[in-house]
């Protein structure tokens, strides 16, 4: 590559936005190039010239820049390698910095030789949705053919690569309310910012840019016949010894949603590329609430198409000014501009003044006779009538040539050529109306200005101001700006009345209307040779509009998903209104009946990184720790998740299989003493004088005669009759109980009783609250248990007479006060410890110190399910009543409860539900597997008539081998009959139906 | 109909492609049918198709409010898989799968079925224990499904993290490798095509204001382009299946609720095969244009709006950068939001009502397209003989009087 | 065996200071609270029960009130938490409140307090606070239960010191993570830990 | 994100609060008096209300109260709210 030819001489009076002071070498494909601060990638590289950067997507056609901002199709590029790389950034985006790397994506071998362009040639038969009509089958049976060629296809489609290593940066997210948040810091924006400051509001202002100014970064504009940047600096200084004003640079708001909530993202660490601080986040969030929002978010430029017109140097006219005149970039030697509205005879201006030859191609046959004058005598030459027909070149513009145009779009004569390696293409504009549609605005057809314009959402506190709304002068934007500020601040309530400041604006009075011109590519047979492009990343031409129209996929949403017009990741935004048009003229609609896209969030693409925040690794979701954690932690515990909590699900010892552990956990409950952190149990403490009453109504079980000092067991159902939680309830006192629920229904079984309490029955007086927390929990259980406990310092009886099974007691254990409750879920003896839960972790070394083996979730599913005890979430799914798990017996008859009348619907009331039962593998080494299908027949071939599953089973070694529970249908009834377990790999286990208590059948262990 | 191939695709490039037929025609609605279907999404397309083409009724007509394919269709994300835990369930997504494996070649119409396989994550112990279960009742049905290790699991999807040190660790996986995605639009184009080349109207921009009835009876519906009569009128409409069934005075066990979906820029392929996890709550797949396609569950609140809430995409995509870290710095390209209509039990309802004539298809909650032409093959049977298929008959309305629901929840917070 | 149990405070962790100005965030522990939960459907009965014992009548919903005894925080129209500054006044309450139409529980160990102050304070806090934390809309005084994040908190402010001082209360399962979280927010600015190191 | 109008609290995040859907389905005052069609309208059928709908919230990370709102189904716009048991807001809370 030559050098940066392109960069205008010094002495020429633009490129006010770069330091030629601060050189800055980067390197792109490998080459070593030198840019300056104030450079965007694009910019630097335009420096050397509108060479290839990128290819396109389907045809792999050579690509250059196109435009100078967000709207840019074709400059997409793999910023960076390794761990930083990011795919898919947009050249006119990234803000040069020193070492910056980059490189082309999507062309193999090579952006300059791609052997893809092969699509190209056999462009002929991959029109518009080609791959809809064929691959379907044929001689190779269904689908075959897809599946052969699938995979190429999805080689070839995708752009740059993900990284293959983790992202090492950070991301933060950050809250923030305001008055009014203002997007866009362009002249209208900025006004907008000012006015609502002046009324003292809360005032946010975010520009995506690296410098506000909008359009006036160009540097040819002038405000109060000075330069418009200096009005800038000034409004920048201004708001930002505002108080309650935050100016948010390089921060692009990406989405709008209801009440005004509004997301941006800001570029923090990000722009100073790898190198950058080390407590930067790469990326900040913001999630705005904004009582009123102002968007002031200018417009995009529209080209027209033609033949060729995705040669590079071909690009947006607007485009060439900025880059001339905010980054003294030309690249080209002679310019041909091609417009239809007025805003082209300032580049033409600007390109004069830079030495550039200029001819400007104007459509309509009657310019604006003062600016064709003056763009005349600065230089240019003006073509009326003309608009550009072709470009001539492959890898970069080589000429082009123009026509007579007529207002069809059709051509008339001889095209002329014009020498020419710089193409700028000006079809309107397009208000940036992304923002003010994700709040649900109808974009509106304004005839005049051939645009959309977003509909009117005052109503929600949300006001379009400037070119967003299609003003054309910049006294307009500074007006609409400052109005717009001013009524939002109102609205917000900031009522200060202020006066209004008086702008003098550099505008021409002169200003022609806008001829619309979508396309100039012959719709006739035999019409123009050359792809003339619509959508230039997704590589949509002219001709497939037609042809989507022809199919009848004419709606627009059927146009954009068959032809993928607008699908890319610029969302469309020089390509969707064009599209639009062709469709309306190619089935004879104007553009606002064909219909709208609705522009969806994200304005811009945004990292997952940002969406995803801080909430990544140890802060991704909370772990819950007990009060016991720590000790669990040092003795070795393997834990287990429940819900967020972190419970042990054994203890293994050294030298010891997880097997092992639970075996001898489970042996030293049935023969010694264990102790376990049961402290993750939901615990609610209820007071008031109903509490038995709410008892009576979520429990499926009578409450009435509970004494004192007793616990009782519960069943909680939905309405419609299905087990969703248990638990025990102890009755502390008078009006004062209270009821524990499993580890991972704590917090909605408080709910649960505060939704009925609250919305069905208020008269009752109770209070509850969780106490979960509150305290720490120890079961204690054994033939040794008692002991144990009696060695313990306390005021608490043992003793089976004071404190039998089911009784609750308070007390002091070592000196703190204690809730105990004998209660028993593994069928031995055993106590319920409750502490204040700073001291649970001092009981428990308390308890292991008196000789209690620890024992964790997996020993205890043991103890329970050897003595048939269900587990919620286990045993139940949802579909499981009380009478399914045989505990009929916990099913009161006598009153009302949540529930009960879902028990005498049919099918609830079938005689062969599937029930609980037990299994006895016939071989007792084995263990049936969990989940297991129960069949009768094991020769059946699928599908096979499933009778149920199996919901727990286990190895015991107080059985001396496997054992299991289960759903069965019609189970009650089949005791002592053999059944089978499917295996995975075929095959399966034969079991006997049994009772589902396996141990201590009559309960004595538990009561002694 | 002029029938798609690659030498057809030859001879219409020498034409430059302007011989084209149209897919569909674009008929004003005639003032009589014998059926009328109400909704032109994939299912009510697929209804009207099969009507046709197995029951030869083809006097039919779709009535499509805005475009056809332009409610759920064209929004979800495209996971298509029938790895359900009941019997009926397992039963009817089998059917849809079988129909979607010919489907192609049926329609003419290349849906691009892709199965990849759909990988379903377990986190934690409860995770394994009902994944054991659900494989285990998913072979005994006869539908394929497999239990795969965390070593197995990196070996397929390499981008994954299995680390033991993830908050919520991978601790295995179901696979389906039957199961994966296809085209979304394409299904409903390719329906189109083939059931207006039988003869179906397919009227989009019509939409139905009323349902008339005479005598407990249907005899047709009011629209915005006026009323139109039939014998039988089918309503297939997703979101709005209880507006439409408060026309015909009826009452349903449905909520609408918005749900969101996203897909990130192109890249090269990096994930080649569906991931879902309920315990973190996302699931994500890597579209033939290389986009990553992402989802996760409904937003709380009832909505007819399609916008869901902000933090629930936060949510997701936390969730997706923890189980694919070098996913950190791709970029969310858009998102959009569907209204699904949820069932108390998670499962359908594809049923004939207290109305002689009048048949309701509704409550595929997040998980419709996988069920497009199974949906539609059931319900074109439901309406033509005016009695459900033994595969649909579990999925009546009276479910929810008798209590034989099929609870689809248990194991699928996230249910698709 | 020792003659009482003792007391373990999840927060007493190794002190950090990190970042570019480690006087821009601290993060305080507060020594265990005496804290009882009360619930009453009328707040003049409520008011009526603490006047005695308490000397505080109730704020509005989402305030704090403060004197030499206590504070009282107004979660909800029926839904009170007073943190004692001796245990005496809370077992005074918790006697009275058997009988009465107030229901008082004793939920001291269920939460942790943890102080956030520094220049950058309001800034750390507001990445996890989606209330305004500006003091028009959260002058001294406010104390609301929120989400903060994935967790529920109470934050308040409870003097009138500027910069403003924070106090976060948070379950005591949380209670690390949200040290932990905070910690990490305040990394880009700097911070200094202070974690409890003993002492009520 | 909706910002909620809890009646004691003010407005709050979305996020704070649970969704209970459809308000106003009392629980029948003697369900066996029921027939099964009956029982299955309280227990699973909706309205479901394209437009003014009005539905039940609570305040869980917040005040923890339950409350009625009127909220637009389709564009989201809020009506009134209302509480449950009598428990009325103050008027300086």
């Amino acid at each position: 590559m030559s050098g940066p030819q392109y960069r205008l001489p010094a002495h020429v009076p633009m490129g006010g936005r770069i330091d030629r002071e601060t050189p800055l070498a980067f390197t792109f494909n490998g080459e070593t190039f030198t840019g300056y601060a104030g450079d965007t990638l694009a910019s630097a590289l335009l420096a050397y010239g509108a060479f290839p950067l990128a290819r396109g997507f389907k045809y792999h056609r050579p690509r250059g820049i196109w435009s100078a901002g967000a709207e840019e199709p074709n400059a997409l590029v793999q910023l960076e390698t390794g761990a930083r790389t990011q795919p898919n950034l947009r050249a006119t985006q990234i803000e040069l910095y020193g070492g910056l790397a980059a490189a082309s994506v999507n062309a193999w071998p090579s952006v300059d030789f791609d052997l893809m362009r092969i699509n190209d040639w056999l462009s002929p038969i991959f029109p518009a949705g080609f791959y809809y009509k064929t691959f379907m089958g044929g001689g190779f049976g269904a689908g075959r053919w897809w599946k052969l060629f699938e995979p190429f296809i999805r080689r070839a489609a995708g752009f740059g690569k993900a990284p293959s290593v983790p992202d090492p940066d950070r991301y933060e997210r950050m809250n923030a309310h305001c008055d009014v948040l203002v997007v866009g810091g362009g002249p209208a924006g900025l006004s907008a910012a000012l006015a609502a400051a002046n009324r003292g509001s809360r005032v946010i202002l975010a520009d995506e840019q690296a410098e506000p100014g909008g359009d006036l970064l160009a540097g040819d504009r002038a405000i109060d016949d000075a330069p418009a940047m200096d009005w800038v600096a000034a409004a920048l200084e201004k708001l930002g010894s505002a108080p309650e004003v935050t100016v948010l640079g390089r921060t692009t708001v990406a989405g709008l949603y209801d009440d005004n909530f509004a997301t941006a993202v800001e570029s923090v660490g990000d722009r100073f590329g790898p190198g950058a601080p080390a407590h930067l986040p790469r990326l900040r969030l913001w999630r705005i609430r904004a009582r009123q929002i102002v968007l002031a978010t200018g417009a995009h430029e529209r080209p027209y198409a033609f033949p060729n017109n995705d040669t590079p140097g071909v690009m947006l006219g607007n485009a060439v000014r900025h880059y001339a005149g905010r980054y003294a970039v030309v690249p080209g030697k002679r310019a041909l501009l091609g417009t239809n509205n007025d805003s082209a005879y300032r580049t033409a201006r600007m390109l004069a003044d830079a030495g550039v030859p200029v001819t400007l191609a104007d459509a309509r046959e009657t310019p604006p006779a003062a600016l064709a004058k003056e763009a005349e005598s600065a230089g240019a030459t003006v073509e009326a009538g003309f608009a550009i027909s072709a470009v001539l070149g492959d890898r970069r513009v080589r000429g082009a040539k123009i026509s007579r145009i007529l207002p069809d779009g059709e051509t008339s004569g001889a095209p002329r050529v014009v020498e020419a390696d710089l193409v700028g293409v000006s079809g309107g504009w397009n208000p940036a109306l992304h923002l003010a549609s994700h709040r649900g605005a109808k974009p509106v057809w304004r005839e005049a200005q051939a645009c959309f314009v977003p509909g009117d959402l005052s109503a929600l506190g949300v006001w379009a101001a400037g070119a967003a709304t299609g003003a054309e002068t910049l006294a307009d934007c500074l007006e609409q700006g400052y109005a717009a500020g001013r009524d939002a601040a109102r609205a917000a309530g900031r009522t200060k009345r202020t006066r209004k400041p008086v702008l003098k604006a550099d505008d021409s009075a002169a200003q022609a209307p806008i001829q619309p011109l979508w396309a100039v590519t012959s719709r006739r047979p035999g019409g123009r040779k050359g792809k003339a492009f619509v959508d230039l990343q997704n590589d949509v031409t002219v001709k497939d509009v037609a042809l989507a129209a022809r199919e009848n996929y004419r709606s627009v949403e059927h146009l954009k998903r068959y032809t993928t017009l607008g699908m890319g990741t610029d969302q469309g935004k020089t390509a969707n209104v064009i599209g639009l048009a062709l469709m309306g003229m190619e089935s004879g609609r104007a553009p606002e009946t064909v219909g709208t896209t609705t522009f969806r969030p994200p304005y811009t693409p945004v990292p997952f990184g940002a969406l995803a925040g801080r909430d990544r690794g140890a802060l991704f979701d909370p772990a819950r720790e007990t009060p016991m954690f720590d000790w669990h932690a040092a003795n070795g515990a393997v834990f287990e998740d429940v819900g967020q909590w972190k419970r042990p699900y054994a203890y293994r010892r050294a030298g010891e299989s997880l097997e092992d552990a639970i075996d001898r956990e489970v042996r030293a409950v049935r023969d010694g003493v264990g102790a376990m952190d049961a402290s993750t149990l939901g615990k609610i403490d209820l007071k008031g004088p109903d509490v038995a009453t709410l008892l009576n109504r979520v429990y499926t079980n009578d409450w009435s005669k509970l004494k004192f000092g007793r616990a009782r067991y519960g069943l909680m159902c939905h309405e419609d009759g299905m087990i969703f939680d248990d638990g025990v309830t102890a009755r502390l006192g008078d009006g004062h109980y209270v009821l524990t629920t499993t580890t991972g229904n704590a917090a909605t079984v408080l709910n649960w009783l505060e939704m009925w309490l609250q919305t069905e029955w208020p008269e009752l007086q109770v209070f509850a609250t969780s106490v979960t927390e509150a305290y720490a929990t120890a079961t204690v259980a054994g033939p040794e248990a008692r002991a144990l406990l009696s060695r313990l310092d306390s005021d608490i009886d043992w003793s089976d007479e004071a404190f039998p099974h089911m009784a609750a007691v308070t007390g002091t254990i070592v000196g703190v006060p204690a809730r105990v409750f004998r209660v028993s879920f593994s069928g031995e003896a055993s106590w319920e410890i409750n502490v204040p839960a700073h001291y649970g972790l001092s009981l428990w070394q308390a308890l292991i110190d008196g000789g209690a083996t620890p024992y964790g979730t997996e020993a205890m599913h043991v103890l329970r399910a050897e003595k048939g005890f269900i587990i919620v979430g286990q045993e139940t799914d949802g579909t499981v009543t009380p009478f399914d798990v045989g505990m009929g017996w916990a099913v009161s008859k006598r009153k009302d409860f949540i529930g009960k009348r879902s028990y005498s619907r049919p099918d609830t009331a079938r005689p062969d539900r599937k029930h609980l039962v037990g299994l006895l593998p016939l071989d007792r080494k084995i263990v049936l597997p969990e989940g297991g299908q129960i069949v009768a027949d094991s020769e059946q071939k699928p599908p096979v008539t499933m009778l149920g599953h199996v919901t727990s089973s286990y190895r015991s070694p107080s059985l001396n081998g496997g054992f299991a529970l289960a759903l069965l249908k019609n189970g009650r009834n089949r005791m002592g009959d053999t059944v089978h377990i499917l295996k995975l790999d075929g095959g399966a286990d034969p079991a006997r139906v049994v009772e589902p208590v396996f141990y201590d059948k009559d309960g004595g262990r538990l009561r002694g | 109909m002029q029938r798609y191939s690659i030498f057809s695709l030859a001879r219409n490039a020498l034409t430059g492609h302007r011989n084209w037929p149209q897919a569909w025609r674009s008929p004003a609605p005639k003032p009589e049918y014998d059926v009328v279907i109400v909704g032109g999404g994939g299912h009510g397309l697929a209804t009207a198709y099969y009507l046709a083409a197995e029951h030869g009724i083809s006097n039919v007509a779709v009535l499509e409010k805005g475009w056809i394919g332009g409610g759920n269709t064209g929004r979800n994300t495209t996971i298509i898989r029938s790895n359900y835990l009941w019997d009926e369930s397992a039963a009817i997504y089998e059917k849809s799968l079988q129909l979607y494996e010919g489907l192609s070649r049926e329609l003419n119409f290349n849906i691009m079925l892709s199965q990849r396989g759909v990988l379903n994550l377990a986190h934690n112990e409860h995770d394994l224990k009902e994944m054991s279960r659900r494989v285990r009742a998913i072979r005994g049905n006869g539908v394929d499904s497999e239990i795969l290790s965390p070593a197995e699991i990196e070996k397929l999807v390499p981008a994954i993290n299995i680390s033991r040190d993830l908050r919520y660790p991978i601790l295995g996986a179901s696979l389906q490798r039957r199961g994966g995605v296809a085209r979304h639009d394409a299904v409903a184009w390719g329906f189109a095509r083939g059931a207006d080349d039988r003869g179906v109207d397919i009227v989009q921009n019509c939409e139905v204001t009323g349902i008339t009835r005479q005598g407990g009876r249907v005899t047709g519906v009011e629209t915005t382009l006026g009323p139109v009569k039939a014998g039988k009128v089918g309503v297939v409409v997703a979101g709005h299946a209880s507006v439409l069934a408060e026309m015909a005075g009826l009452r349903l066990p449905i909520d609408s609720h918005p749900l969101q979906a996203m897909v990130s820029e192109p890249i090269k392929p990096v994930l080649d095969c569906v991931v879902m996890s309920n315990a973190v709550h996302v699931y994500v797949s890597q579209s033939d244009k290389g986009e990553l396609v992402i989802g996760a569950g409904i937003d709380s609140f009832n909505s007819y709006a399609q916008r869901g809430s902000w933090h629930v995409i936060e949510g997701q995509m936390g969730a997706l950068v923890e189980l694919f870290p070098i996913f950190s710095r791709l970029r969310l390209m858009r998102s959009w939001g569907g209204i699904v209509d949820t069932c108390p039990d998670a499962s359908p309802i594809l049923s004939k009502t207290p109305v002689d004539g009048l048949y309701f298809n509704c409550g595929w909650g997040t998980g419709g397209f996988k069920a497009t032409p199974g949906s539609g093959w059931a319900f074109a049977h439901t309406i033509a003989r005016d009695e459900p298929h033994p595969i649909n008959a579990a999925f009546s309305l009276d479910r929810f009087t008798t209590g034989a629901l099929i609870d689809e929840h248990g194991a699928a917070a996230v249910a698709h | 065996m020792a003659e009482t149990l003792a007391l373990a405070h999840p927060l007493a962790l190794p002190p950090e200071r990190q970042g570019p100005d480690s006087d821009a965030v601290t993060l305080s522990a507060m020594p265990p609270l005496v804290l009882l939960d009360l619930r009453c459907r009328d707040k003049a009965a409520l008011d009526a029960f603490l006047k005695k014992p308490l000397g505080l009548a109730s704020p509005p919903v989402a305030q704090a009130v403060s004197n030499a005894r206590g504070t009282l925080f107004r979660l909800g129209p029926d839904w009170w938490q007073l943190r004692c500054n001796d245990r005496k006044t809370a077992d005074r309450l918790l006697k009275a409140g058997a009988a009465g139409p107030v229901g008082v529980t004793d939920i001291s160990d269920s939460c942790l307090a943890i102080g956030v102050a520094g220049p950058r304070a309001r800034e750390v806090l507001a990445k996890a606070a989606t209330l305004d934390l500006h003091p028009d809309a959260f002058p001294a005084g406010t104390a609301a239960r929120t989400l903060f994040g994935r967790v529920t908190v109470i934050v308040s402010r409870l003097d009138k010191g500027e910069p403003p001082t924070f106090d976060v209360t948070i379950s005591r399962s949380n209670a690390r993570f949200l040290w932990r979280w905070l910690a990490d927010a305040a990394r880009e600015y700097g911070y200094t830990t202070v974690p409890y190191s003993g002492g009520a | 994100m909706l910002l909620i109008h809890c009646p004691y609290c003010g407005p709050r995040d979305e996020t704070e609060f649970g969704y209970g859907g459809e308000a106003d389905i009392a629980r029948p005052l003697e369900p066996e008096a029921l027939s099964d069609a009956e029982w299955a309208d309280y227990v699973f059928m909706r309205t479901n209300t394209r437009g003014r709908f009005k539905e039940q919230w609570v305040h869980s990370h917040g005040c923890g109260r339950w409350f009625t709102m009127v909220r637009n189904t389709v564009t989201h716009e809020r009506g009134e709210t209302g509480v449950f048991g009598g428990v009325e807001p103050e008027a300086d809370g």
